[in-house]
């Protein structure tokens, strides 16, 4: 039966798509987006049945030509990679949609076939990284992802961009090298490369200098690749001056693989027990946590570039997926993990409508979007949904993250750490209502007295709202953000099974 | 004495890897950069290659009179390693023509100095 | 005892969420608007009204809606306490729409479909607020309605309105994301519910240090009971419109908050549980100090609306102060606050807002005279003054008879003299203003404002009253506090059972 | 003793190469350094390595690195690194290798036939790959069936990179 075969599907889709589409492109530049569109719609439809398979049945394994693990790659599917790859797919799908007129307007047309190959080849390794049971293999598609990620970041070859992409370049293989270290220092002391077989033969060897090297490695590595915050230097350019798709797609999706595998390595690799008694990794990451949260807020403040604010806030949020695992119970990792699927869905909304701004009037800074509600006022509500949410008011999905995370703090006798948590709410909510602000309530440059009496105009004649292919997308996140937001039990009792897998040995 | 003997090739990669990490970190030449970078990718290949050593093996090639083999499959994944980070680079070296296209300089300080000027310009030239 | 189960409290709180989107539909049509508005407003006191027998006979009525997560319910359950909050904010929400409608067309106040859009929102967000079943879903509504009246108090969105605007929002989602939310989940984690339950839901477990710590967290986090120090927000939310300020910064957000405050003492710590950690009379001290200072300031403010605002700082802690002597008569007196206080302030807001729209005078010191010109007005405002002080035959004595009364029993003689000279100062910062406007005469610069404001309808023998529209709600309200006095059974049989709700332990 | 100064050979080359501020000799020292390690490689028995290295590591990237440098420049500027970055960055390359070090404690011995990389996996690969796969060389049993999908990655890393290249530097038609 073909459903077998759905793991390897679900990568091989976006990397067929992405060498047919060179060649569609040869025949009909147009048609280039329609193969993206499917095959990132078939990719999200597989990740769906995946991750209902697996709530069904339990732990997938698939062996890749046959060959049984640890000999051959052994692709795994479980409560937490089931989630984080639909989380991806679904995404890529949305942004492949939003892309089609965001990227016709900042790229020329000559190079779209090569954008939308690099795009699904981005995809393709960022599943590959969620849904591989083998270190060596992550480091393969971990590898395919960030090439096609560094020329993602310069498809529209401005100068900026080129140079925040170059930078990005050396650090992410700095990063993915220091991570084949570690791989490498693995396999010298246990033989093997499979995860699974890594963690039943790691334990007697936890004392062993080489693997806590290895581990170092890890950890440095995954940490420039997620940006937690002394790392994250490359992150902001990046994020400012990509294709506004690119951004999304980037914030919503790259870091959050960082964080899945951050997270797989620490839990699943090694052990709670390898992580709090041996090296205590967890106490350094949530001082580096702590500090990525505080200061990626601050640093958000401070911004005038809407991306760029968006992009420091980042560096902010990934702080909180770090902080609930190492908080290491049960609330405050499904917290984290939530964060994951929460954090994409919001940051998405908000580089999308941040696109539809540009891509409609070209403002790029805060202070440009005055009155703005009035000329865009769906991607503004789409905007302010996500913006709440990133905030944390209830209702909203940022609010169930930060409740099981703050909850999880106290369950842990860490009670320090809520004010931390709710404090960075608060320079979320500054940042995010100076500009909500800025959108509702100053009045439009140049824009006459706006209504007066009776007759106020109600502006439909001056509405000019991006093109209905970036809108369903930004609306179709920001309405997730809310319904994942009041109806969380779902997302919540996966999150909470993913989380009691990582944390199994307690 | 069997300790310095037994891992010098892990010491030379070491020191290897520094050379090029070094490089990638504090030289200012784009280009240099990518040299650092390579230098320190195939430090890290000759690491694994050295774990695949046995003493008195012979290449993982099936040989009747060998008694014993390397271990195939470090070379396995650096056959890989070795395209990607010639991919790497090829991607690299696309990027540094650009930023000369652009800049007219392949130094990261002149490039920063630029930007610094830069951004000032447009934003005005924007409003 | 008797639980009910009904969709009734749903409807009500629905109903005007409902009216707010039909009236930002037709923000157009400007009658059609104002008709969304009252025929909601109508029904939604209906809807309160019907559930008021029920309540009387001592049942509750449950309804619960949604689980948003594990642990943490969307619900609804209607007691005697809630039903007098509901009932007073739903009757006066009918009152203020036709004194809005006035208030808003009379001086051709900009954007009003998004004015009335938001207060319904604000009414929606209150009635959830009085109807909540659990701590939850009071946080809920209570965010909301801090978002909601953001753009209500900006509404000017001149430089002076936004910074109070910012103050308002700043001082109350501050206080409750790092205050409110903190002892939330420290509740959550110490008791496992967040359910209102009479007699409180904290098991005897739980360390008494640890139970004072999360009250002192719940009185810093409900900012919107203003007690001092973090009071300040509201006499800078006094830039709104009159009718905002009359609605919901006397009754419905500062009332929402008192009313978590008594829901807390009441419902989450429970009377026996507060009295054993001793935070009873803390609270009550720190009320105190509020009373008196707050009317000290007031007495040194000139502006009208501004010595209205310091007079709801010291009014409000009435309520706290009732509350938290923890007797009979005192609670009884507390809950007959929030609704006298209602009455009485609202009159007084009315009755500055219609000031303010008859002849555009803002202070004090200009109201020489005004009687005679405004007879209605100045009269209900008089009334209005009246009851504040608590002179008998007027509502007001009520309820300051019976936290007296509770004092005693607490045998609390300190209290019983702060209310003592509280009464004083309440005398002295409103009789001045009664005096001026009937026993002084009118400066003759002011003659020429009214020419030029020349808005009066009711132009006869010299009166420049302000519309109907807003005098007749103004007076109905000033008749309202009268016949409190004399008819008070309905919110007396009501405050009977929250009394006995509250220390029968049911 | 051959192989030790091979090694050294390569240390000398790789400063050299970084040092040169001729790009083009720095560029010619760095083929050189891929050079020595692919006769490495072959002295440690890593035949296949050995040759890809020498292909594609010396071979096509000091083509790619030349061809750049003959549409940018040919000379590094002597740049002063402000002494506070230089103090940061050599503590950082101090750090690793401090790590690195601290790591090889407690490594085996180099070419210890009872490390346990040996023993597990590997037997596998070298006892039964002729039977599984009809493959007389081990390595390219590995790569092309036991782990064949690395090796689709690596084509997809391959493509991938030209799609890169051509999405950057084609030009406008």
């Amino acid at each position: 039966m073909i459903a077998e075969h759905f793991p390897i599907l679900v990568i091989l889709t976006p990397l067929l798509s992405a060498i047919l589409i060179p060649l569609v492109g040869m025949i009909r530049r147009q048609l280039c987006w329609h193969v993206a569109f499917v095959a990132s719609h078939i990719g999200f439809l597989i990740s769906g049945w995946l991750l209902l398979r697996v709530r069904d049945t339990g732990r997938i394994s698939y062996w890749l030509g046959g060959w049984e693990p640890p000999w051959g790659i052994e692709y795994v599917l479980d409560d937490l990679n089931a989630l984080v790859l639909l989380v991806i797919s679904f995404i890529a799908f949305m942004s492949v949609l939003y892309a089609r007129k965001s990227i016709e307007a900042e790229i020329e047309p000559v190079r779209i076939p090569a954008f939308y190959s690099i795009f699904m080849l981005f995809v393709t390794g960022l599943m590959g990284i969620v849904i591989t049971g083998d270190v060596f293999n992550l480091y393969v598609f971990l590898e395919i992802s960030s090439l096609a990620g560094y020329a993602l970041i310069a498809a529209n070859r401005k100068k900026e961009a080129l140079l925040a992409s170059y930078n990005y370049l050396i650090l992410g293989t700095i990063a993915a090298t220091f991570i084949l270290i570690g791989i490498g220092y693995l396999y010298m002391v246990t033989g093997s490369l499979n995860m699974a077989d890594l963690r039943e033969r790691l334990p007697s060897l936890y004392h062993s200098k080489v693997v806590l090297t290895a581990f170092a490695f890890f950890t440095v590595g995954l940490s420039l690749k997620l940006a937690l915050f002394p790392l994250h230097v490359w992150l902001p350019n990046a994020y400012t001056y990509a294709p506004s798709v690119v951004s999304a797609v980037m914030a919503a999706t790259a870091t959050k693989v960082g964080a899945y595998v951050l997270l797989r390595i620490m839990f699943t690799v090694f052990s709670v027990e390898f992580d709090l008694h041996v090296v205590s990794i967890t106490s350094i990451l949530l001082f580096l946590s702590l500090t990525a949260i505080v200061a990626g807020s601050v640093l958000a403040i401070a911004q005038t570039n809407i991306k760029r604010m968006l992009a420091y806030s980042s560096v902010g949020q990934i702080g909180y997926i770090v902080l609930g695992a190492t908080i290491v119970n049960e609330t405050a990792m499904t917290g984290s993990i939530l964060h994951i699927l929460n954090h994409a869905l919001m940051k998405g909304t908000l580089f999308f409508v941040a696109g539809c701004v540009i891509y409609k009037t070209g403002i790029k800074d805060i202070s440009g979007l005055k009155g703005m509600a009035r000329r865009m006022p769906f991607s503004m509500a789409a905007f302010t949904i996500a913006g709440l949410s990133m905030v944390g008011v209830p209702l909203t999905v940022g609010f169930v993250s930060k409740w099981h995370i703050a909850l999880g703090a106290i369950q842990a006798d860490m009670w320090y750490l809520v004010p931390v948590i709710l404090l960075s709410s608060l320079l979320t909510a500054v940042y995010f209502g100076r500009v909500i602000e800025t959108i509702y309530f100053s009045k439009e440059p140049g824009a006459k007295k706006s209504g007066s009496g009776l007759n106020e105009p109600r502006g439909r004649a001056g509405v000019q709202e991006a093109p209905f292919g970036m809108l369903l997308p930004t609306l179709i996140l920001a309405a997730l953000c809310i319904v994942f937001g009041a109806a969380a039990s779902t997302s919540v009792s996966y999150a909470g099974a993913a989380a009691r897998l990582l944390l199994g040995g307690m | 004495m069997d300790l310095i003997v037994g891992k010098y090739n892990y010491w030379i990669y070491i020191a290897l890897m520094m050379i090029g990490f070094y490089a990638m970190i504090a030289k200012g030449n784009l280009i240099k950069k990518i040299i650092g970078m390579n230098i320190f990718q195939t430090a890290v290949f000759l690491f694994y290659i050295s774990i695949a050593k046995v003493r008195g093996g012979t290449a993982p090639i099936l040989w009747e009179k060998a008694i014993l083999y390397d271990n195939p499959l470090p070379h396995v994944l650096i056959l890989t390693a070795i395209v990607v980070s010639v991919s790497t680079t090829a991607v690299a070296l696309a990027l540094i023509i650009l930023i000369y296209r652009e800049f007219g300089t392949i130094e990261e300080d002149a490039i920063l100095k630029m930007q610094e000027i830069e951004p000032r310009r447009r934003t005005d030239s924007q409003q | 005892m008797d639980v009910i189960h009904s969709a009734t409290p749903l409807y009500a709180v629905a109903v005007s969420l409902a009216a707010s989107v039909l009236i930002a539909l037709s923000g157009r049509m400007p009658n059609l608007r104002e008709f969304w508005t009252i025929g909601a407003s109508c029904i939604k006191f209906a809807l309160v009204l019907s559930l008021l027998p029920d309540i009387l006979n001592g049942r509750t009525i449950e309804c619960p809606l949604f689980t948003v997560m594990p642990g943490l319910d969307l619900s609804f359950r209607v007691d005697a306490l809630g039903m007098g909050f509901a009932i007073t904010a739903s009757l006066l929400w009918i009152v203020t729409s036709f004194y809005s409608i006035g208030y808003v067309r009379t001086l051709r106040e900009r954007s009003q479909t998004r004015y009335f859009t938001c207060f319904s929102i604000a009414l929606s967000a209150a009635l959830g607020v009085a109807f909540s079943a659990n701590m939850f879903t009071t946080f809920v509504f209570y965010e909301i309605i801090t978002l909601c009246t953001f753009p209500l108090v900006a509404h000017k969105e001149s430089a002076e309105a936004m910074r109070g605007a910012r103050r308002y929002v700043v001082y109350l989602l501050g206080t409750s994301i790092v205050f409110q939310l903190s002892a939330i989940l420290l509740t959550y984690d110490a008791a496992g519910t967040l359910d209102f339950k009479n007699g409180g839901i904290f098991p005897e477990t739980v360390a008494s240090a640890q139970l004072i710590i999360i009250f002192v967290l719940f009185v810093a986090g409900i900012a919107k009971a203003a007690i001092m120090p973090i009071h300040s927000w509201l006499p800078a939310a006094m830039v709104a419109p009159t009718p905002v300020s009359a609605l919901l910064h006397a009754v419905a957000v500062v009332k929402a908050g008192v009313f978590v405050i008594v829901k807390i003492v009441l419902q989450i710590f429970g009377v026996d549980t507060l009295a054993g950690i001793g935070a009873g009379m803390p609270l009550a001290y720190v009320a105190s100090f509020t009373i008196l200072v707050a009317s000290v300031i007031a007495l040194r403010k000139d502006n009208l609306k501004a010595r209205l605002a310091y007079s709801t700082v010291s009014q409000l802690s009435y309520v706290i102060l009732g509350v938290a002597l923890l007797t009979p008569s005192a609670i009884l007196g507390s809950f007959l606050q929030i609704v006298l206080h209602a009455f009485g302030k609202i009159t007084l807001f009315f009755a500055a807002g219609a000031i303010y729209v008859a002849s555009r005078k803002t202070e004090v010191s200009q109201l020489d005279g005004l009687g005679r010109l405004m007879p209605f007005t100045m009269t209900a405002f008089a009334v209005g003054a009246f009851s504040m002080i608590g002179i008998p035959p007027l509502g007001g004595f009520l309820s300051k008879w019976y936290i007296a009364k509770g004092s005693l029993e607490a045998s609390e003689l300190p209290i019983l003299l702060v209310i003592a000279f509280s009464t004083i100062l309440n005398a002295c910062y409103f009789m001045p203003i009664v005096y001026r406007a009937f026993f002084k005469k009118a400066q003759t610069e002011s003659a020429a404002a009214h020419a030029a404001a020349g808005h009066g309808t009711m132009a006869w023998a010299g009166m420049r009253e302000a519309p109907a529209l807003m005098v007749v709600p103004l007076v109905l309200t000033a008749i309202a506090t009268v016949a409190f006095f004399f008819v008070p059974s309905i919110m007396l049989d009501l405050a009977r059972v929250v009394s006995a709700d509250a220390l029968g332990g049911r | 003793m051959i192989d030790f100064a091979l090694l050294l050979f390569l240390v000398v080359c790789a400063l050299a190469a970084i040092q040169m501020k001729d790009l083009l000799s720095a560029i010619m020292l760095l083929g050189s350094y891929s050079f020595i390690m692919a006769v490495v490689w072959t002295r440690l028995n890593a035949v296949d390595v050995a040759f890809t290295e020498a292909s594609v590591g010396a071979g096509i990237t000091t083509i790619l690195l030349i061809a750049t440098l003959s549409r940018t420049k040919r000379r590094e500027m002597g740049q002063t690194v402000p002494l506070v970055n230089s103090v940061i960055y050599g503590v950082v390359v101090m750090l690793t290798s401090a790590v690195l070090l601290y790591g090889t404690i407690d490594m085996p011995l180099f070419g210890d036939p009872g490390a346990p990389a040996y023993q597990h996996v590997a037997p596998r690969y070298i006892e039964k790959s002729y039977e599984e796969t009809g493959v007389v060389n081990f390595v390219t049993a590995v790569l092309a069936s036991y782990r064949g999908y690395d090796t689709l990655g690596e084509t997809a890393v391959i493509f991938g990179a030209g799609m890169c290249v051509i999405l950057l530097l084609r030009r406008k038609i």
